[in-house]
């Protein structure tokens, strides 16, 4: 066993001991036993497959996870083993998961999309023993890599297609290694209970590598008090229920996936529902209808783009119909949500509303029975996210970070808005450091980085209070938090004064016109940016106003879309010279990228946030241009090819300059 | 060339069993033309048989001798060692023979999943009263057929298309449905006619990867007619080649590729 | 607008390969079901049974009938009125006994069918005469085969004319259904109560459609759209051409007999070949089907009701209202149905049945156009 | 020479001269079917129609009178006037064309390339609208036709459908026949033959048979479709006209007489319906079989009347054993 295995590791762990529950589940194993026994019958998983729903109840999802994990001890598992998990989000990984964790090992679900190099560096760094992955493509990603694997031994697949003719010494299949298990249950039962029993609060529930905006990702270790605690107290905190639905769709490598569709569906006993395939999505989301539902703003903000380029060509009555009944929404429908007194009149309004457009534009989106919705990950948009509450969906944002197993603030029901990412959840502390960075302890804080002290140290310190890396403010007479950007990120402009460039983003990344945008001005007398248009919008636009365009890079250079972004930009400037505390982030100058910034590239991380630093770099020319007065550049930039293969793009762009406007008091609509 | 009788394995790890059909000096004429003269040949166990030709050598009207449709004046069709009495097409069919056709003949009236089910027909034999009631054993039958549809709609990846009425469709995916109804009937020996005539370069490469997956994973006999060559060489285990109505070559495609009659009949001009 | 959809998702293929997949669509259907079995009944009067609900229930099995054979197997037949009528005349040899005659004597008489039973049995002879007059499509195709099927129509008519055998030696040579009666209910004669009538046409119908739509969605109904959409392909992936078209005949038979039954002892009471079973009745069933929606149970039902509809309307409009002559307002009929039929083969082959169609997907996307 | 020998060559003679008539309806259909592969159910009531018409306009009726009086409750009927057989037969071909433009127009350029049983179909709609139409206009009930050359010499004494005398007699056996059924079956086979002319010869009977042959390679070589399938129906138009007056002639204007139409899907099913000779010679097969057959089995075994399917049954065992019909080739199928 190797000394620095998290089981006696991490502070966190200690000072928040005696909050662990007398006699009640400390395991994820012993939830699925307890959901077992207590809704036996109710379903536990649904994937669509071959057509239907296939549905498992929780106790069979039991006996399905319990032949896997008698399978895995079969194969020679041992405790403290890592196991990576690597595919589309499918029951039979997150059984997976919940296998190896009563097998004593430690399940590292990995990103499906990320590449053999990136799979090497993490199953390395964690030394994993045992893969269990989806498909033909994952499993030759490992192959690829597995002469640089020296600890890895075995590859578990789900899906054979194609994988006949490989050589199964290293390699076999899922429900075969549930087979082995079956066949020597009782050769290995009692091992496998004696493992279970050993598993306590403190034991490692959970290892997730963060994406890290900078740098190689780091594996955050999570116990089982993390998960536990933080699944329970959120659980509460929405109440949510047994007979809830959600659909796990998010990489299955990503905190909140694994509380959402592990953590608090183990707790409450919720479905977990997994769509056919990525194409299929959107048809799946409508067939099941979640009722507890999360998605990143940019979902969101697609689908409310392409719910307006639907509208374009409806009927002029069902548009004005929609025009109207929205207009109303608007005005009454978050209200409504909020459980404010509204009049008569407009409550019987809202009601047709529902009957013509509300409810069934909800049906066609799939939100018909969402109860609880939430976003988060960066800021969204104000009118998306009241679009989506004035439809009467309780649509949320929370604030957090896979340190803190997802949860630190969230919106309780009746205290929603857009510009803040809520409260402290129950059983987390906040404290705001002089730099305005904003810190935290709770039961959720994870135990450590996985062999790296050192930024362990960095981010937890003594106490348990973890760094989250944000600049933000508690609005004091709400005490709701309001994250302004990246501490580090938060910098200052040559005149002093806060630069913020992430908040100005946002407020550039509203537009539905607008996909990306990356502001530049640290240390500098003015703010500049790059922009990426949003090539289903605009290039909707540039169809209804018959605009021929070949490429994104045509269209982005395209006057009238210039045109277009700079007054957005403008619009920005204004709102942005509302706010003193930030105003110098005024954009100057600005150009429309010639090609879409890509986590191919490393441009962004998989995530989606943009990476500055290697931006900064790789633009340093368009940069230069832009602090420069000439008003064109040209540049020839790198880009990889979906198929992997390399190339470069030449492009002159244009540099524009934007109106600034002087600082003026805060306004209302601010 | 091996013994009929024994079955040897591939380079590629796939084994080919014995003759599974065999056309013995097969003769077909129409009125006074001839479009088949004297051709025999045989098809083994799991091998991806290729008959190959300039337009209007006769490949299509081979293939329809084969499923039936065409009666040869003179000759032979041996299936699983036992000669074929003269049959109809549909008899062929349920003797375990499907096949695509070269301009696609989908059911237009019908969904992708109803076109599937189809290809499941041969594998039904609930009778009209028990259908009319349809609880019991009708609905039984047909969701056990509908499972079977199912795992092929899946392993040809045209789950998103499933209740699509195939009229909507485009060219290559129609392609596919017609490869998935015929899959569908889990034949021994499966008949592709010009699986991809009339396909762009990702089609074609789809196509093939289709049709060495089917081969691999149900191992299931293919013959399959094409008369672009480079396709064919990389997909078939054994070619035939045919010109007006004649058998030029017979061998493994490099056999086939070096034999001086099929080089002059493809580089001679071409005639339809 | 009124879809809610979300959350109705089917987990077995039971559920996925019902009637009406839709929540919304089933709980519809089961409110008709109920209005058409429990509350109709009750408000029912001679006037609606006689001039609205029994025809559009007898005419819509027919049309259900027929639309199996063309719209489904696409065998176009224009010998409905035929079969219907060997529906009616053996429905009529059975309630009043069969009587089999050798050499000028009588052999033996059956005994009298009940009006039930006597129904099924006129369905059960047409479904025979129905395959005998199908064996020529296996080589006839398209309307040589439309055309062959007046066949049977003339002859047919003509042997019910003749053969006095079949109409019991009446000196009128007409049938006239004597009353007989259900549990003690009178169903057929002249002092039958409407409620009574319109429940035992009903339970066919419901019975028919549900029967026909079993078969449709299953094997069998794969098998006539296989054969309707590409013949050769169908047999070539395993069809056999004649099972498929005869059976196709036969239920499409059995259904026109029971109406042509049903239409006879029920409806009319008494009939007279020629004038009830023409070859106008051939057209009239087909061209139900064809307002109504080929290949389409719905479509059989609409079209019936359509053309059940329409001659009232006129009358009540052109006779009652503006007072025309009767003779006039027939005319009209004829200009106006002839020229819905062409109009429908021009705008919407699919008739009724999709512009429901249309209409339904329109309310699933609603507020969306497409 | 036996009574019964004379009877059945009397017979057989009337049969042939139905034959004829027969062959010439039928020969309407094959003109529409080859030119536009319509089959063209309306052709029983375009004879109707046109005889209606004829009559309506001898009688100077006034069109749809029952329909503006029932409106109006007005009393018209009758413009007082009576016009000449030649002028109204002119007249009524013109109304024909008409007609023939018409359906073409507003019809059948909507359903190009439709399956033929479609247009079938909508020929059988045409039909039901046609006839409603021709009601409305002349109003339903039965007229006597009488087409008369000059004054006195009226072709043959309209409704006088009875034989008063020897038509002619051979070794002394007097033969009994219809002087109208004489004429009628000399004016058919003229114009049959004529037509057979038309389609051989004239340049528009070779475009015809272009399109019929091949629609694109007529396009080609710059045939107008539109005008080809106008002419066609207004040829059919035309024949219907013939038949409706031969028919009304002899058995007076009214409905039954749509319905030879139905007397000629059997000759065109034995015949094919792409077959000009095919067409005479089925006419002609089936007016003799089903008079014969009448006379010899029908009417004394099988309670007689059997005219009306004799035809049909011919044609179905025939066809059963002869898909293609009498002179139409076989069809290779492919896949």
């Amino acid at each position: 066993m190797r000394p620095d295995l998290p089981k006696k590791a991490g502070t966190g762990g200690k000072t928040l001991a005696q909050s662990s529950p007398a006699g009640g589940p400390q395991s994820v194993p012993a939830l699925l036993h307890r959901n077992a026994q207590k809704f036996a019958n109710a379903p536990a998983y649904r994937e669509k497959e071959y057509g239907i729903w296939q549905s498992w109840t929780w106790s069979q999802t039991r006996d399905e996870v319990e032949a896997l994990a008698l399978g895995l001890l079969e194969m020679g598992v041992n405790e403290g083993d890592f196991i990576a998990i690597i595919g589309r989000n499918r029951p039979y990984l997150y059984w997976a998961m919940v296998s190896a964790q009563m097998v004593g090992a430690v399940p590292v679900p990995l990103y499906q999309d990320a590449n053999a190099e990136e799979m090497a560096y993490v199953m390395n760094h964690c030394g994993a023993r045992f893969a269990v992955v989806g498909d033909q493509e994952q499993v030759d990603k490992i192959i690829e890599v597995q002469a640089g694997l020296p600890d890895f031994e075995q590859m578990i697949y789900l899906d054979p297609r194609g994988l006949r003719k490989y050589d199964h010494s290293a390699l076999t299949q899922y429900e075969n290694v549930q087979e082995l298990g079956r066949q020597h249950r009782e050769k290995h039962e009692a091992a496998l209970k004696a493992r279970q029993d050993k598993l306590d609060y403190d034991s490692t529930g959970v290892m997730l590598y963060t994406s890290g905006t900078t740098g190689k990702p780091k594996g955050v270790v999570l116990s089982n008090r993390n998960v536990i605690e933080t699944a329970k107290s959120s659980s509460e905190f929405d109440g949510l229920r047994q007979t809830d639905d959600i659909l796990a769709y998010l990489p299955m490598a990503w905190v909140g996936d694994f509380i959402f569709s592990v953590g608090q569906a183990m707790w409450t006993g919720f479905c977990t529902n997994c769509p056919e395939s990525a194409d299929t999505m959107h048809v799946d989301l409508r067939e099941i209808g979640p009722t507890y539902y999360f998605a990143p703003p940019r979902v969101f903000e697609t689908q409310l783009t392409n719910v307006m380029i639907r509208m374009e060509d409806a009927s002029r009555f069902k548009k004005w119909l929609f025009d109207h009944f929205m207009a109303h929404a608007r005005k009454v429908g978050p209200a409504l949500l909020d459980g404010k007194t509204v009049s008569f009149g407009d409550r019987l309004k809202y009601k047709l509303g529902e009957l013509f457009v509300y409810g069934p534009l909800k049906n066609t989106l799939g939100f018909s029975r969402v109860r609880v919705g939430y976003t988060a990950g960066e800021a969204i948009g104000p009118e998306i996210f009241d679009f989506y509450r004035s439809l009467g969906i309780n649509l949320k944002q929370l604030y957090g970070q896979t340190e803190a197993t997802v949860f630190i603030t969230a919106q309780p029901d009746g205290e929603v808005r857009s510009d803040t990412v809520g409260v402290t959840c129950p059983g987390v502390e906040l404290k705001i450091a002089d730099n305005g960075e904003v810190f935290y302890r709770s039961p959720g804080v994870f135990v450590e980085y996985y062999k790296n002290p050192e930024s362990t140290a960095d981010t937890k310190d003594a106490e348990g209070w973890v760094a989250t890396g944000d600049a933000g403010f508690i609005e004091e007479d709400t005490g709701h938090l309001r994250i302004i950007d990246r501490a580090k990120d938060v910098g200052q402009m040559a005149d002093g004064s806060l630069f913020a460039p992430k908040y100005v983003e946002n407020k550039l990344k509203f537009f539905p016109n607008i996909l990306e945008a990356v502001v530049f001005g640290n240390k500098r007398e003015e703010c500049t940016a790059f922009i990426n248009i949003d090539l289903t919008a605009v290039g909707n636009w540039a169809e209804r106003n018959n605009i021929g365009y070949a490429s994104y890079q045509e269209l982005a250079r395209h006057p009238q879309v210039m045109d277009t972004i700079q007054s957005h930009v403008e619009e920005v400037n204004a709102s942005v010279a509302g706010d003193e505390m930030l105003s110098g982030c005024q954009i100057h100058r600005f150009v429309v990228l010639h090609k879409e910034l890509d986590a191919d590239d490393g441009e962004l991380t998989r995530t989606r946030k943009v990476r500055r630093r290697i931006i900064e770099e790789k633009y340093d020319d368009i940069i230069a241009a832009l602090y420069g007065d000439d008003k064109t550049v040209s540049t020839e930039t790198e880009v990889t090819y979906e198929d992997g293969r390399k190339g470069s793009i030449k492009a002159t762009l244009e540099v524009r300059d934007a109106k600034v406007f002087p600082v003026t008091k805060r306004m209302a609509a601010e | 060339m091996k013994d009929q009788a024994d079955s040897y394995v591939t380079d590629d790890g796939r084994t080919i069993g014995p003759v599974v059909m065999e056309m013995k000096n097969i003769t077909l004429r129409f009125g006074g033309v001839e479009a088949i003269k004297d051709i025999s040949f045989d098809i083994r166990e799991g091998e991806i048989r290729a008959i190959i030709g300039p337009n209007g050598a006769g490949k299509s009207s081979m293939l329809n001798v084969i499923s039936g449709f065409y009666v040869p004046q003179e000759g032979e069709v041996w299936y699983k060692g036992a000669k074929r009495p003269p049959m109809k097409p549909f008899q062929v069919a349920q003797q375990g023979i499907a096949r695509t056709f070269q301009n696609i003949a989908l059911f237009e009236g019908m969904s992708v999943l109803d076109n599937v089910m189809t290809g499941r027909l041969t594998h039904m034999e609930s009778g009209l009263l028990g259908q009319s009631i349809w609880k019991g054993k009708a609905e039984a039958e047909e969701i056990a057929n509908r499972e079977v549809a199912e795992k092929i709609i899946d392993f040809l990846e045209i789950q998103a298309i499933r209740k699509t009425p195939v009229a909507r469709l485009p060219y290559g995916l129609k392609k596919r449905v017609e490869l998935a109804r015929a899959l569908a009937a889990e034949p021994t020996i499966l008949l592709l006619d010009e699986p991809m005539a009339g396909m762009n370069v990702e089609e074609k490469e789809d196509m093939s990867r289709f049709v060495l997956d089917v081969n691999d994973e149900f191992g299931t006999t293919i013959a399959l007619i094409e008369h672009d060559m480079g396709v064919v060489m990389d997909l078939s285990d054994r070619v035939v080649v045919m010109d007006y109505g004649r058998k030029i070559g017979d061998g493994t495609p490099d056999e086939v590729r070096n034999n001086q009659e099929v080089i002059d009949a493809y580089l001679g001009v071409a005639h339809d | 607008m009124f879809y809610r959809e979300a959350g109705d998702f089917s987990t077995t293929y039971a559920e996925d390969q019902q009637t009406f997949p839709i929540k919304f669509d089933r709980y519809r259907y089961y409110v008709v079901l109920f209005i058409a079995i429990v509350v109709v009944p009750f408000v029912i009067n001679d006037y609606w049974a006689n001039s609205l609900l029994l025809p559009f229930l007898i005419y819509a099995i027919a049309a259900i009938g027929l639309n199996i054979l063309v719209g489904y197997c696409g065998q176009v037949s224009l010998g409905t009125g035929g079969f219907m009528a060997v529906g009616a005349y053996a429905c009529y040899k059975f309630m009043t006994g069969v009587d089999i005659w050798w050499g000028g004597e009588l052999l033996f008489r059956l005994p009298e069918f009940n009006i039930f039973f006597s129904v099924i049995m006129g369905g059960v002879m047409t479904a025979l005469v129905g395959v005998l007059f199908g064996l020529p499509s296996l080589r006839i195709k398209g309307f040589y085969l439309a055309v062959a099927t007046l066949a049977a129509q003339f002859f047919l008519v003509w042997l019910f004319n003749r053969v006095s055998w079949f109409y019991n030696y009446s000196a009128s040579g007409q049938i006239n259904a004597p009353e007989r009666d259900l549990f003690g209910v009178l169903i057929t004669g002249p002092s039958t109560e409407p409620w009574a009538t319109y429940l035992f046409c009903l339970f066919f119908t419901i019975v028919c459609a549900v029967v026909a739509r079993n078969l449709t969605r299953g094997a069998s109904g794969r098998k006539w759209m296989a054969i309707r959409d590409m013949d050769i392909a169908a047999e070539i992936i395993g069809v056999n051409p004649l099972r498929a078209k005869l059976t196709a005949f036969a239920v499409s038979s059995f259904f026109v007999g029971i109406s042509g039954a049903l239409f006879f002892a029920v409806y009319l009471g008494a009939v007279e070949v020629g004038e009830a079973f023409g070859i106008t009745k051939s057209f009239l069933v087909l061209f139900m089907i064809i307002i109504g929606g080929l290949g389409s149970i719905f479509g059989s039902f609409a079209g019936a009701a359509f053309l059940v509809l329409l001659p009232v309307v006129l009358k009540v409009v052109g006779v009652d209202w503006l007072g025309w002559p009767t003779d006039i307002v027939a005319h009209l009929q004829l200009v106006i149905v002839g020229g819905l039929i062409v109009m429908f083969l021009i705008l919407e082959p699919h008739g009724l049945a999709q512009l429901w169609r249309v209409a339904k997907e329109k309310l699933r996307l609603w507020p969306f156009p497409h | 020479m036996p009574e019964q020998l004379a009877f059945t060559i009397e017979v057989f003679l009337n049969g042939l001269m139905a034959g004829v008539l027969y062959a010439l309806v039928a020969l309407g259909f094959v003109l529409i079917y080859k030119a536009s592969g319509i089959f063209n159910y309306a052709q029983g009531v375009m004879a109707l129609f046109a005889a209606m018409t004829l009559v309506g306009i001898q009688n100077g009726q006034v069109p749809f009178s029952h329909l503006i009086n029932a409106i109006f409750g007005t009393e018209i009927h009758h413009f007082g006037w009576h016009v000449h057989s030649v002028l109204a037969i002119a007249f009524t071909v013109v109304v024909m064309i008409i007609l023939a433009w018409a359906v073409q127009r507003f019809v059948f350029r909507h359903l190009v390339g439709q399956e033929p049983i479609i247009l079938f179909m909508a020929t059988i709609g045409l039909a039901y609208f046609l006839e409603g139409v021709a009601d409305l206009m002349w109003g339903s009930e039965i007229k006597a036709l009488d087409v008369c050359m000059s004054e006195g010499n009226c072709l043959p004494q309209g409704m006088n459908g009875w034989i008063d005398q020897t038509t002619f007699d051979v070794f002394g056996y007097g033969f009994f026949i219809d002087n109208l059924d004489i004429v009628a079956s000399i004016v058919a086979a003229l114009l049959v033959a004529g037509l057979v002319m038309f389609a051989q010869y004239t340049k528009q009977g070779r475009a015809m048979r272009a399109v019929a042959d091949d629609h694109q390679a007529a396009l080609s070589v710059g045939v107008s479709l539109n005008f080809i399938w106008i002419l066609v129906w207004s040829l059919a138009g035309f024949v219907a006209l013939v038949a409706g007056i031969m028919w009304g002639a002899k058995s007076g204007v009214q409905f039954s007489l749509s319905l030879i139409a139905l007397k000629a899907l059997p000759v065109l099913m034995l015949g094919g319906f792409t077959s000009i000779p095919g067409a005479i010679v089925g006419g002609l097969i089936i007016g003799v079989g089903e008079k014969l057959f009448e006379f010899l089995i029908g009417a004394p075994f099988l309670g007689g009347a059997t005219e009306n399917w004799f035809a049909y049954m011919l044609a179905l065992l025939f066809l059963v054993f002869r898909p293609q019909g009498l002179f139409g080739e076989k069809i290779i199928e492919r896949v």
